[in-house]
């Protein structure tokens, strides 16, 4: 039965066995792995070089099929981007634990140099390939990817010498897939977050992050805190030592600043004290503007965020995003777009009136929801979050799994503030949802029309038609 | 009026927004709405409006491969003995394809409707009014082109 | 002798028909000038269009020599731009009343199709020319230039159909040139603005901008308001009813918004209640990253204070402006930039800290300014800034021109703010002196150096080089 | 040390913000500074050298007419029988050309030293101790260089 205790040493051998069964990895040798990670200069310590540094660290997301190109490419925004942490994002197959496919999509791109695969199959490079991608670049890199069952992409590339790992049971499932068990994906990341421990108890720290996004848009902050935290928590249980919690822009200054406020605080609560929190700001996850010119409008505002609240890395977004995939030269636009505001910006004092009252107001939520997970697991927080999401009382608004209710539904309010409209199930207090309610009550007469679904579709389309809040009367308006 | 209208993204796709967002436009238009969701494959959706008797079928694409998804569709729904409305709406090509290109295809292949990505839920419920002969009250009319 | 009072229309027709020697220019028809603008649609009314807006308004600049080149350059910043006001830039020669070389230029333009002349000779366009370009767009047309001896010009464009005018006696002096002398420019620009006034007498609101920016330099808010009250209050005295007080960007978010909301409040109060007041704020007016996608940065930071300082009006960059004059589409992109981030950000309720604290220091030290310009002038506002800058009591940094000091030097205090370093003889009272001294020694202690000149260099080459405040140790500090 | 250094922006541009600094630069590292501010003629920076003995006359031009606008100066400078040290420095060519070709054409005409516009004071002022012979004091250096 599912619980949040940790893996013994046999279990971890035994499943270690099973995933390898999946597809042939040569044998990992743990102790030689540690070496290896023993063996790299301190500027590739990825929780190192994060945790001391002194303004928030620029990463992009970048990631193709062949090991020479993902070379180049992590060159260019190293060199062109002058990105301090690099990604490499892992391919759709891979996330789907479909190995031979993502072979046969390697072997057509290393043929064809066409790129058939959107991402690097880590596993299929294996542990050499990883290690020789470690090796060409100076700054630590992560493997970011979105797989529901993540055990052997883990075990290949943190002995290739990567030491950050994204995602979750919940924040790689309940937003990608629609029909994994949550207490399945618990257990399988479960056994990620306890490898990642056993390389920590060896000095070898592995850092682990939540994704804070998750369906990327719209997502109330409160929400977003919950699933992180419980994360955390779980990836603390297994022995990781340091976990970055993660958080979208929404595009509003002060309530982005309030949430990554709140998500450091609560982060510092939540989790053991022997657990290093840090903070990721995702740059707007949503749909964008189908012109450069304008999507770079939307990043300097999530880098301008990234000034103010100051967290401790941001992911960078490319003026190219509406159309897909950047080119790399796209790519390092982004950061340096990203670097010029946050360089202009940090070390000015600015301070924002409201921050503190929407900051406790997020903190107030995301309690409300972590007490009720807490209280259905009877304090096991596994058994609490799966109770959770099967009854509604956790939820992401415009989730694909069936995992979830998927009840929610986010709106602005009048200063466009994420706020929700529909709460379904979830388990806030009634204080806190008067609050959404009277605010979204406050735009809905301010537009003179109903509050109603119109405004979560009118909110979902108005950035990328170059607003904040999707007002009636459309573009022009 | 109480129209059913089956609705999924079909394929391994798993945005989940567009349809949700379709979802409430539907019933808050006064339709009876079976949302299947996303990563919906073609016999879920025969099945499903087999039997939930839907008049219309509303088929969601996102990720680019639309055409293989929904190849021999058409054929499935006439083998179940079925006819109801289809519609197609989202990115439905790869590359940079005029629209109008796209959606002569999507015709051929039996859909009644074909829409662009940038398209709203009142536009889609206008049509489906149209198709199924729905009078639309002023007051209605007057909500959905706000 | 210099005096602050208005032209009669004696002066009036006498000096129009001496500068009308200067270069053969069809006899201008008052009566028919005016019942021309009376024949233009609401649409291209500038002071009407600019004074009922609801938002910041958005212009960029713009000049090419030959007219349909001019047409085709503004229709593409009206399309694919949305700029909401239309610029004119003047070329070089013009500025310096060397109508003939300009007309050989536009000769050169017309027969090579290259562009000899770096702006639009509007002169030697004539009325006629004037015409079909306010006829070829939708938006109203501000003539922007840096002529000294703007007589001719404004006598042209004004019956041409343009009905606003930047510049002034000491803003398009004092930084542009090195021999002007300013008595001289203010009886210039008396004729300049008397017939504004004449038009704005008949109906026909002819809207007056000072230029802001000044020497584009780090200049301290004080200087800048200064300079342009006492521009705003001679131009009153001629009948000008409309005026645009201007305000460049230096780059800290508090300093600009506090100087916004004095250069509006200071307006308000200094100029007559008949004259509307609106106010302008210039991006960055100083050097930019040779670099498109850092430069965006620094645009957006420009377009984020617009957002929450809301000035009526915003003179937008091009992401090519380290490259001198931007191709149409960079000058649009700056545009959509600027547009996106105001967009996003106007209906958020955003307050900082310390604005107000900033304004009244701001407002306090602009006032010190102009009571000793309005002494040393015995009430005379004209013969007071001539002896104030005579003295350096009034002073602007970096200016070329003999008949200013320019004694001023200008630095970033610790924040970020611009300071005065360097007095000369500026009349600012010793408790504002303090201040400004204070903060920059705070600066140098943070900074473990002497307050120098050092710093000065350092703040100018800083914004390029990726930073706001230019500290020891370079580009990578 | 009192070496006097005549300091100017040629020909008709009126940038000032360059020279400024260099001007206060100068100063605090001990020179004699004579600045004729900016739009200066071959004859004032050569009268100016005249009349107060300049050691040095540094040029600075950032409107890309310095070619012309330097056109026989070091004719008419030997011509007034001087012969101070010639500096050249700010944007000196137009268009994309090489530093290095720009470099050689001022060097061919007679200037000892040119610069691009990204120079910094300092060095300017080390080239001007070196070619002078002034020896830095070690908290010069370290002033400078800071």
């Amino acid at each position: 039965m599912l619980r949040d205790t940790r893996l013994s040493g046999e279990d971890l051998s035994r499943i270690d066995e099973k995933i390898r069964a999946d597809w042939s990895v040569e044998e990992i040798d743990f102790e030689e792995a540690v070496a290896y990670h023993d063996s790299l200069p301190r500027s590739k310590q990825f929780a190192r070089v994060l945790e001391d540094a002194d303004r928030p660290l620029l990463q992009p997301r970048a990631g193709v099929p062949r090991l020479d190109d993902q070379i180049t490419l992590l060159r260019h925004l190293e060199d062109a981007g002058r990105a301090d942490l690099l990604p490499t994002t892992i391919d759709s197959y891979t996330r789907d634990n479909e190995y031979e496919k993502a072979q046969r999509g390697l072997e057509e791109a290393r043929e064809s140099g066409d790129d058939t695969l959107n991402g690097f199959p880590a596993v299929n490079h294996g542990v050499e390939g990883c290690r020789k991608l470690i090796e060409s670049v100076d700054a630590p890199i992560e493997v970011r990817h979105g797989t529901p069952d993540a055990r052997l992409l883990a075990a290949v590339t943190f002995a290739g010498g990567f030491q950050s790992f994204e995602g979750g049971p919940i924040s790689y499932n309940i937003p990608y897939t629609k029909e994994h068990e949550l207490a399945e994906t618990i257990e399988h990341w479960q056994f990620v977050d306890r490898l990642a421990g056993a390389y920590t108890e060896r000095g070898v720290t592995i850092n682990r992050e939540p994704f804070g996004p998750l369906t990327g848009t719209l997502v109330p902050p409160s929400i977003a805190i919950a699933v992180g935290l419980v994360e955390g928590m779980l990836a603390a249980t297994q022995g990781v030592r340091s976990v970055t919690l993660g958080y979208g822009q929404v595009g509003n200054l002060v309530q982005d600043i309030a949430a990554l406020r709140a998500l450091r605080e609560l982060g510092e609560e939540y989790l053991p004290d022997d657990v290093t929190v840090t903070t990721v700001f995702h740059e707007w996850m949503g749909g964008f503007p189908p012109d450069e010119a304008r999507a770079s409008g939307v990043i300097a505002l999530g880098a301008a965020t990234a000034a103010i609240a100051e967290p401790d890395k941001v992911i960078t977004k490319s003026p190219q995003e509406f159309g897909g995939v950047p080119t790399k030269e796209a790519n390092a636009e982004g950061l340096r777009t990203t670097r010029q505001l946050i360089d202009m910006m940090r070390e000015q004092d600015i301070t924002l009136d409201g921050v503190e009252r929407e900051r406790e107001f997020v903190e107030k939520s995301a309690r409300s929801l972590m007490d009720t997970i807490l209280e259905l697991g009877d304090e096991d927080v596994a058994q609490g979050v799966v109770e959770a999401f099967e009854t509604g009382k956790l939820d992401v608004p415009f989730a694909p799994s069936d995992s979830a209710e998927s009840a929610v539904l986010p709106a602005r309010d009048d200063d466009g503030r994420v706020r929700i409209l529909q709460f379904g199930d979830l388990a806030l207090d009634p204080d806190l949802r008067d609050v959404h309610t009277d605010r979204l009550d406050r735009r809905a007469r301010a537009e003179n029309r109903d509050r109603s679904f119109q405004m979560v579709a009118d909110d979902v389309d108005a950035i990328s038609e170059g607003r904040l809040i999707g007002r009636p009367g459309g573009e022009g308006a | 009026m109480s129209a059913t209208v089956i609705l999924g993204v079909i394929g391994s796709d798993a945005h989940a927004v567009g349809i949700t967002i379709l979802e409430q436009a539907l019933s808050a238009a006064g339709f009876e709405v079976v949302n299947l969701g996303v990563q919906s494959s073609q016999s879920e959706f025969v099945s499903a409006a087999e039997a939930h008797e839907g008049d219309a079928v509303l088929v969601s694409s996102l990720y680019g491969h639309a055409e293989q998804d929904c190849r021999g569709f058409h054929e499935t729904i006439e083998a179940a003995d079925l006819d109801p409305l289809t519609y197609i709406g989202g990115n439905l090509s790869v590359g940079q394809e005029e629209f109008d290109r796209t959606r002569d295809r999507f015709r051929e292949m039996g859909f009644d409707r074909v829409f662009d990505s940038e398209t709203k839920p009142a536009e889609a419920i206008a049509a489906l009014k149209a198709d199924m002969n729905i009078a639309e009250s002023e007051a209605e009319r007057a909500r959905l082109t706000s």
